[in-house]
């Protein structure tokens, strides 16, 4: 599967949860927007390390570990969002007891 | 058109129309579901690429755990399409406007990523593999492995300070 | 060593002044420091062989600045100066009452150390140091003591002066890199062979941090309010020492180091200071306020030696050296009228004074005096600094000559309506009951007449004393 | 003998110096004579010297080095010579003499002011030797500005009264204008020459070294400081304001010595003029002008000092004329036999005063002959020779002048004489007025009027007998040969410009008539003054047209205060006011004003919402791609700007 | 390695003597403890002494620069808890946790200086990100505290979001996650070969480096963050962390700087050039001085990033001097300031009378921020910009920041205005004797350094 395809796909995605995050003003949806953007960054990864790794494989054949790194990559990535959702949603949770809403437009308390 | 190539394309299609739902859709829980549709092409899109471990954690972690404490958070606080707040629709279109800027950029910018072309993520290989995986991260990752551990700490920790009354 | 102890001595009497809190031991100590420091300065200029002017030892190894202090004639002359202004700045204010007095002593003595510090540092980070530690205790002395619009006046002043003197910077760092050797050694900056587009650009750099300071013509805004605002003591120290900081700096950092540039720009900043000359004179004409007419007179007389400076003509580089001291001794003793003024009848106005000639009349013959000094009339010393520089920038060009000269008439024309309006006609309400000029008024200003004087009559040492300099400038490059 | 040369400036200078410290210790008597001793001392130096001259020939002596700079060297240094030694007489002869009147004249003022004034005196008598004896134009200079700084001091002597110091500002700076030039042309002889010693500035090699533009234009810039110093158009208004010092003061400053100090310089620096034959017409021509517009002016003044102020700046033109005709040795012969008649008409005219309690006004005056028989005699006396009437002083200097400016130019001559008839009538009808005819002031006054003591009439006296036969040093040759004793003893200083200027002798017949032709109108002019005023009566009514402008002296004064003062001070005010606060004040500030206007407009960005922030950064992130990925072109852009 | 090792231990440690002891001065004491003995085990480092010896297989790097600044910023830490370990003990119930934080972020901080490949620079930013978060809210009823945790959180989850695409694209155009190893970029810019996909990569890392170091334009998040969280922690987050963000950036971009030719130092250009004209403009007109010194950190910021301008060894031992000048300044204003009654300038009026010790140290403080000789201020601006002529950058920039230096005088001077020149009876809540002595001897290291920087300079090359 040519690579181009990865890319436009994953791209489209993360690009997505950018729109996502500029759109919304709800802070959950705000943020399964950011867990999107991640998300599509896991899958480009994936498919740069099948890149690298079918390079590889040329090189040295069938024993190659080439582009592993890319998936553990993905796996650390899925480690930090885990932990990242347990405190954002803490806080999440916070401001709600404190405001009773999740509205980042009124999160403006602090400007200028 | 082999399979995968129209496995490819299926997917492609579900994962990002099911985005598009998460943006669209009034209701919050919808969004989440939606979202949980996302993360199932993905683990699809892994699959194909034959990286079975992620494609399991990635549908575990995410569509599994995290997925499901946004719908318990979204449940607790009784969100829903009415209570949900709209953007002013000009903000909209700026994010829109400005998100589709940021796509453009990039694909003009990998139309031009010459050395890309012809190069190929191909399904074969095995280095998607638990055993694989395992081996390098316990042997040339294990610094990282045992580090990310402080992370979960002080996440815990984090959790914790917040979360007290 | 003389010109580290120059140093050393105010930094450290100053410190040890900030903690006396009784009015009359800080007053007695900062005086008795003060009168070391000037014999110190004079055994070490005139009696001790000249290897005591020099200093060097490393300092800031890793950026290739030492602490390298040079004494030359210039130097001397203003580390005189400076020595000399001081205790005549505490003696002729020694009845002012200032509150907690320790701090106002100590900043005085810690901007005499930075005043000493700029005129002996011969290596540039050194020099731009010593350039901002003169100028920081002026400003808290100035907020701290000066009149009710002191901060805001106080405050441009130093911002205005700090924006100059971070130029320099710029234009220092980029000289040290082009040193060969890496140093900020005076002798290897006056050794460097610039690029003539990169000398214009750090030429101006260097140049609008002096012009700030001296200052002049457009960049002369802060200085009437400054002295205005601030106590006449600082006054004194601002505009008798510090702005010959400013020339002093054009003369040996700026014409050495750039002689293309000076050359090339010579007339631009000559019609600078000449229409400054003419344009702070007429100004003058207008004052009503003692220390503002003092403050615009000493701009006019501030341009004229800023023009002789650039039109690089030895004559007149030797009438701004002797000027300098000469400008310093008369401005003082002009301020110490002023401020005795001030304290005994809260006035500083033409219009509220008159006739004080019946009630003082000692005060009249030495502000008479002092007024005709500053009119350069012949026999006073500042006759001899203008003669020499109207000479050299005569040979430069006969109409710059003659429009400066007109300001020197506009000169009489102010400083004689001064004169008029606070000692003629009769007596008004304010002086009514003016009393005579008290003991160590009257004699120190006794002395500044007598300095004035005498070096009207035989200015040759004062001459001779700056002679090694102005060679060296003008022709070694 | 003439190392004693030191002495002469040095006697004043104790003088001024005790008497200045002690003027609160000393009593009256001790000040007067400390004061008048000094002068007496050099006066009798001078004496010496000037026969050591006479015997031997001119000398210099250098006390120091006075400024020693890279491209001059400036001597303090003392040249005794004819011309110098002859002015040193008449300064100290006639300083003096008027010492000795003012210790009477002065004797009300309370002690302290009575040394603060014989102080200044012995200044001004140091300045003017200074000025005299300077080898060089440097050392003129100081006396030039000294001699300016005393009179300063002397005109606002009662500085109590504002008007008064006024006028001492207004001499001040007048004589500040003309010190510019010569300033000027002092610079110009160091630029070309690098000295400014006569000796060596007239040498023949150093002459050569400037062309005739230089010397023109250091001679007329010269002329410019003359014109400060002896009040010569259009320079000259100070003078009469000038009499607002007391009466002595303005016999010896602004009579007989201070103010021919002017003709002191251009007789000096004599060879310089007569190379400069344009710069010699100028002179001749504003010494002219100035002699007959003086004249007009005294003919309708009141004030009988302002009366003697004019006649002074009318004599001076003479003077000037005399020197632009190059009749150098008339203009100091005229120089000396002024001082004479006008320094005894000055102290008459104070005796007086004096005895007319300050009473200045001719019109309330008259009759006062047998109240004061010596001043009026000497009056009269002074009258005459002023008048130019054979044998009297007067008469030969005057027409030593009138002669050389005819074989220059008739016109000259006509003019001078169409003066001479004025200067004879003013005078007449100031003597009239004054001492003719019967009392016409108050009658406590007329009680009171009395001699004078003999501190002043002595003076009258002597001066008296020096403006009668003081002439006879310059008895003309027509009427005898080798008798004009004066012009030998001056021949050897300008024995240059003689040897330049070309002689053309007219023949006696020519000058017996024009002698006579003056003389008899002279005596014409005389008898119609005297007759006109004698039966004068104190009038209210205004005077009109003509008259009206000379009584307000064709209003030169307002004229300056038009044309130059007020324009001055208004464009002052426009600068203080306008340019200095808003101009460039202004912009200073306007740059922090700016910064606050940037810091108010820039707080809005932070406007507090994460959606904006969140869009500036995916906002910029695109143009990042954009400026990288365009940077040549930016480059460019910015190399176009900068 | 040590640093990395026992600092998450002490955390650990922390963590569990919140269970075991109940008086708070106990936990400011353990930590204090436990930092001198961090400090000690990582100078042991840097001599080659390891608590244990670990194979990191080339994802760390442990060299004498991150040794040092590891060093620079414990010591900090150290000053910090001193002077305001009092207030950290106010701040809530949990401050056994709190501490537990900070030693979980000098954690990641110890990472971000050795990390030897992207993956340990996004797992060391997201170590010291996510105890951020927390303590800004750790005021828990304080709104502002909830809103700037969020907003912070927020945003910087987006900004990782960024940097992991960034990543991945450099991933994909090079097949690494190692730096520096990529001939074709050191081969000169902008050639052909350079690929694309990493071009594009770099410049999503860079920004979100800039997030992370406040840089404009994506500094948005710093002032109301700043302003939001507990004073105390404000002084943290806007001094080590800041600090520990830059070296990361420099430690990540200093190969590339060179090789990535002329369009980078552009870039840099307008990044610098903007964030020196907002965070000085903006801080002129501000009322409270917590929200001025939020902005003056984005100015101190702008001069900051000279060292990646200048990316010479200049630079390197700059931001060396800088860090430790900007952090010991501000923590030394920040501990005054967290003591005031109310946080506006008017607050400060008259100080230097009912707080001359205060007054005093807090000036000099502010000098040393505004860059005034004689101060360490004067030096860190000093080596920035001398990086940056010495590289031959252009003389424009260089003026350009010294007079926005100029206009940070302005702001800084309005503080020392109000305790010395305007009347007022400003007063500040339990000064101890200690905390006074602690304090002089703050400014008086200041001004030592000012004097001779060496005496820093001087660790770096042992």
């Amino acid at each position: 599967m040519p690579i181009q395809y990865y890319i436009y796909l994953c791209l489209t995605l993360f690009s997505i949860g950018i729109i996502g995050v500029l759109t919304r003003r709800n802070a959950i949806i705000v943020f399964m927007c950011v867990e999107l953007m991640l998300n599509a960054v896991n899958l480009l990864l994936v498919a740069f390390s099948k890149m690298h790794h079918s390079v590889g494989l040329g090189a040295e054949g069938a024993t190659s570990q080439a582009g592993i790194d890319g998936q553990l990559f993905v796996f650390f990535i899925m480690v930090v969002a885990a932990a990242e959702v347990s405190v954002g949603l803490a806080i999440i949770v916070m401001m709600y007891r404190n405001t009773h809403s999740v509205d980042i437009n009124f999160l403006n308390r602090l400007k200028n | 058109m082999s399979t995968t190539e129209i496995l490819f394309f299926l997917l492609s299609a579900l994962a990002v129309f099911s985005a598009i739902m998460v943006l669209v859709s009034k209701n919050p829980v919808h969004s989440v579901l939606w979202l949980i549709a996302v993360f199932f092409a993905i683990s699809g899109h892994y699959i194909l690429l034959n990286a079975q471990f992620l494609a399991i954690v990635n549908l575990i972690v995410y569509a599994g755990a995290i997925m499901v404490l946004f719908l318990f958070v979204i449940m607790l606080m009784n969100l829903n399409a009415e209570t949900e707040p709209q953007k002013h629709i000009w903000m909209k279109f700026a994010g829109a406007i400005s998100g589709g800027c940021f796509l453009l950029m990039l694909v003009s910018l990998t139309r031009q990523a010459v050395e890309m072309g012809g190069r190929n993520a191909i399904s074969g290989g095995n280095i998607g593999l638990i055993k694989n995986l395992g081996k390098a991260l316990f042997s040339d990752y294990v610094v990282p492995f045992e580090i990310t551990s402080v992370l979960f700490l002080s996440a815990m920790v984090g959790a914790v300070v917040i979360g007290k009354k | 060593m003389i010109p580290v102890s120059l140093i050393l001595i105010p930094l450290i009497t100053g410190l040890v002044t900030f903690f006396l809190k009784e009015a009359k031991t800080a007053k007695a100590w900062s005086l008795f420091a003060s009168l070391v420091i000037l014999a110190v300065t004079v055994t070490g200029i005139f009696f001790l062989p000249a290897t005591n002017l020099f200093y060097d030892t490393p300092w800031l190894s890793e950026i290739g600045s030492r602490f390298s202090l040079v004494t030359d004639g210039m130097g001397k002359m203003l580390c005189l100066l400076t020595a000399v202004s001081f205790p005549v700045i505490f003696i002729a204010t020694y009845k002012n009452d200032y509150k907690n007095p320790g701090s106002f002593y100590g900043l005085m003595l810690l901007a005499q150390a930075g005043l000493m510090g700029v005129f002996v540092a011969s290596d540039a980070l050194l020099f731009y140091f010593f350039w901002e530690l003169a100028l920081i205790p002026v400003y808290f002395l100035c907020s701290l003591w000066g009149g009710e619009r002191r901060i805001a006046v106080t405050f441009k002043f130093f911002i205005y002066t700090f924006i100059g003197s971070l130029l320099m910077l710029v234009g220092i760092l980029y000289l040290y890199y082009q040193t060969p050797d890496h140093s900020f050694a005076l002798q290897s900056f006056y050794n460097l062979k610039l690029s003539i587009g990169s000398e214009r650009f750090i030429f101006w750099l260097f140049f609008i941090a002096f012009a700030i300071k001296m200052p002049v013509f457009p960049f002369h805004t802060w200085q009437p309010d400054a002295y205005e605002q601030s106590p006449t003591s600082v006054t004194m120290v601002m505009s008798g020492v510090m702005v010959k900081m400013g020339i002093f700096a054009a003369i040996r950092w700026l014409l050495p180091i750039f002689p293309n540039a000076s050359m090339q720009f010579a007339n631009i900043i000559i019609i600078l200071s000449v229409t400054g000359m003419l344009y702070a004179s007429l100004i003058a004409i207008r004052q009503d306020d003692i220390k503002r007419l003092v403050a615009y007179s000493s701009i006019a007389h501030i341009g004229l030696m800023c023009a002789a400076i650039f039109t690089h003509n030895k004559t007149g580089m030797e009438g701004v050296m002797i000027q300098m001291f000469n400008h310093g001794v008369n401005v003082i003793g002009l301020w110490i009228v002023a401020d005795v003024i001030e304290q005994q009848l809260g006035t500083r106005k033409f219009s509220e004074l008159g006739g004080l000639a019946q009630k003082a009349p000692t005060l009249a013959i030495l502000l008479v005096v002092m007024a005709f000094a500053n009119i350069a009339l012949p026999l006073t010393n500042a006759f001899i600094g203008e003669f020499l520089m109207f000479n050299g920038l005569f040979s430069y060009n006969i109409w710059m000559a003659a429009a400066a000269g007109v300001s020197v008439i506009l000169a009489a024309v102010y400083t004689l309506n001064m004169v008029q309006k606070v000692l003629y006609g009769n007596t008004v309400a304010t002086t009514e009951n003016a009393t005579e000029i008290s003991g160590n008024v009257k004699w120190i200003l006794v002395v500044l007449v007598i300095i004035v004087i005498a070096l009207g009559v035989y200015p040759q040492p004062m001459i001779n004393l700056t002679n090694d300099t102005v060679n060296a400038i003008l022709y070694n490059h | 003998m003439s190392k004693l040369v030191f002495l002469v400036p040095l006697f004043p200078l104790l003088g001024f110096l005790v008497n200045g410290l002690g003027r609160k210790s000393m009593s009256k008597t001790m000040i007067s004579v400390v004061g008048s001793g000094a002068i007496l001392a050099s006066f009798v130096v001078s004496l010496v010297l000037f026969f050591d001259v006479k015997a031997n020939g001119g000398s210099v002596t250098t006390l120091f080095n006075f400024i020693e700079a890279n491209s001059f060297k400036i001597p303090f240094a003392f040249q005794v010579d004819q011309l110098s030694s002859l002015f040193l007489l008449i300064i100290t002869g006639i300083g003096f003499l008027i010492h000795l009147y003012s210790s009477a004249y002065m004797h009300e003022e309370e002690p302290q002011h009575f040394g603060r004034y014989f102080s200044y005196l012995n200044l001004f008598v140091f300045s003017m030797l200074l000025l005299v004896l300077g080898a060089n134009y440097v050392i003129m200079f100081i006396g030039w500005e000294g001699v300016g700084l005393c009179s300063y001091l002397l005109i606002g002597f009662w500085f109590k009264n504002n008007n008064y110091n006024y006028a001492a500002r207004k001499a001040f700076v007048m004589n500040r204008i003309g010190d510019l030039g010569f300033l000027l042309a002092v610079f110009w002889l160091l630029f070309k020459l690098g000295t400014a010693t006569y000796g060596d500035v007239f040498a023949a090699d150093n002459l050569s070294k400037l062309s005739s533009f230089d010397i023109t234009a250091i001679t007329l810039l010269l002329f410019v400081g003359a014109m400060g110093k002896s009040a010569q158009i259009p320079l000259y208004t100070w003078l009469p304001d000038a009499m607002a010092g007391p009466t002595p003061v303005s016999a010896l400053i602004h009579a007989a010595t201070m103010v021919t100090a002017g003709i002191y310089m251009i007789a000096r620096s004599n060879i310089l003029y007569t190379m400069a034959p344009a710069t010699q017409t100028v002179v001749a021509v504003i010494g002219l002008a100035t002699a007959i517009f003086a004249a007009t002016i005294a003919l309708k003044q009141n004030d009988i000092k302002k009366v003697l102020a004019y006649s002074t700046v009318s004599q001076l033109g003479y003077m000037f004329l005399g020197l632009g005709v190059g009749a150098y040795t008339g203009a100091v012969f005229h120089v000396m036999t002024h001082a004479f008649f006008k320094a005894l008409l000055f102290l008459g005219a104070g005796s007086v005063i004096h005895a007319m309690h300050h009473e200045q006004d001719i019109r309330k005056m008259g009759g006062l002959k047998k109240y004061m028989p010596i001043t009026h005699l000497t009056f009269l006396l002074a009258c005459l020779a002023i008048a130019g009437i054979p044998p009297f002083s007067g008469f030969f200097s005057k027409d030593e002048i009138l002669t050389a400016s005819y074989s220059a130019n008739p016109l000259y001559y006509y003019i001078g004489v169409a003066g001479a008839l004025m200067t004879a009538f003013y005078m007449f009808r100031l003597y009239t007025l004054t001492f003719l005819g019967k009392f016409r002031g108050t009658h406590e006054q007329e009680h009171h009027v009395h001699e004078s003591p003999w501190q002043m009439t002595f003076p009258l006296i002597i001066l008296a007998i020096l403006s009668v036969i003081g002439g006879l040093v310059g008895i003309p040759e027509v009427f005898a040969e080798n008798a004009h004793s004066l012009e030998h003893f001056l021949a050897p200083i300008f024995a240059e410009s003689a040897k330049i200027a070309e002689h053309h002798h007219l023949e006696k017949s020519q000058e017996y008539l024009m002698m006579g032709g003056s003389t008899a109108a002279i005596i014409i002019v005389i008898i119609f003054a005297v007759n006109s005023y004698k039966k004068y009566q104190a009038t209210e009514e205004e005077n009109a047209g003509v008259s009206k402008v000379l009584e307000n002296k064709w209003y030169v004064d307002e004229l300056y205060d038009a044309v130059i003062v007020n324009p001055l001070n208004a464009l002052a005010g426009f600068f203080k006011n306008i340019i200095e606060k808003s101009g460039i004040d202004g912009l200073v500030n306007g740059v922090g004003r700016l910064v606050g206007y940037g810091s108010r407009q820039l707080r809005l960005l932070q406007s507090g919402q994460v959606g904006n922030y969140i869009l500036i950064m995916v906002l910029a992130m695109v143009v990042f791609f954009l400026i990288w990925f365009n940077d040549v072109s930016i480059v460019q852009f910015f190399n176009k700007i900068f | 390695m040590n640093a990395i090792i026992v600092s998450a231990l002490l955390g650990v440690v922390m963590m569990f003597s919140g269970i075991m002891f109940k008086n708070k001065t106990t936990y400011t004491a353990i930590a204090v403890a436990g930092l001198l003995f961090l400090l000690v085990a990582n100078l042991l480092n840097s001599y080659g002494i390891y608590v244990i010896h670990v194979d990191t297989h080339f994802l760390l790097n442990f060299e004498q620069f991150g040794m040092f600044f590891n060093s620079i910023a414990i010591a900090a830490t150290l000053i910090y808890v001193l002077l305001s370990g009092k207030a950290i003990e106010k701040m809530g119930v949990s401050v056994a946790d709190h501490y537990a934080l900070i030693f979980f972020v000098l954690c990641g901080v110890s990472i971000l200086s050795s990390f030897n490949g992207l993956l340990m620079l996004f797992l060391g930013i997201e170590i010291m990100s996510i105890p951020l978060y927390i303590l800004t809210g750790a005021d828990k009823r304080n709104l502002k505290s909830n809103e700037a945790s969020l907003k912070y959180f927020l945003m910087g989850a987006f900004s990782t979001g960024i940097m992991l695409m960034g990543i991945t694209l450099i991933y994909g155009g090079t097949g690494s996650f190692t730096l520096g190893i990529d001939k074709s970029l050191s081969a000169g810019g902008l050639i052909p070969r350079t690929s694309f996909l990493e071009i594009a990569g770099l410049i999503l890392l860079f920004v979100s480096m800039c997030f992370k170091v406040s840089a404009a334009p994506f500094h948005f998040w710093t002032p109301d963050v700043y302003d939001g969280a507990p004073g105390v922690f404000t002084s943290f987050m806007a001094t080590i962390v800041k600090a520990a963000g830059f070296i990361a950036f420099v430690r990540l971009f200093d190969q590339h700087t060179a090789a990535l030719g002329p369009s980078w130092r552009l870039l840099l250009g307008f990044v610098i050039v903007a964030t020196l004209l907002i965070g000085n403009i903006t801080a002129v007109f501000q009322q409270s001085v917590k929200r001025m010194l939020a902005y003056s950190s984005i100015a101190q910021a702008g001069f900051m990033l000279f060292a990646l301008y200048g990316a010479n060894d200049m630079a390197k031992e700059g931001i060396l001097l800088y860090a430790s000048a900007y952090c010991l300044a501000t923590i030394g204003i920040f501990s005054v300031l967290i003591k005031m009654k109310d946080y506006t300038f008017d607050g400060f009026n008259g100080l230097a009378k009912t707080q001359p010790v205060l007054a005093l140290a807090t000036t000099i403080c502010l000098l040393s921020l505004a860059g005034i000789p004689l101060t360490a201020g004067f030096f860190a601006k000093y080596y920035m910009l001398a990086s940056v002529v010495k590289a031959g950058g252009s003389l424009g920039i260089v003026v350009i920041a010294v007079l926005f230096a100029a206009v940070s005088v302005y702001y800084y001077f309005r503080v020392i205005q109000a305790m010395y020149f305007k009347d007022g009876d400003a007063e500040a809540s339990d000064v101890t004797t200690g905390y006074k002595v602690g304090l002089l001897l703050l400014s008086a290291f200041i001004i030592l350094t000012g004097l001779f920087p060496s005496i820093i300079l001087g660790w770096f090359y042992f």
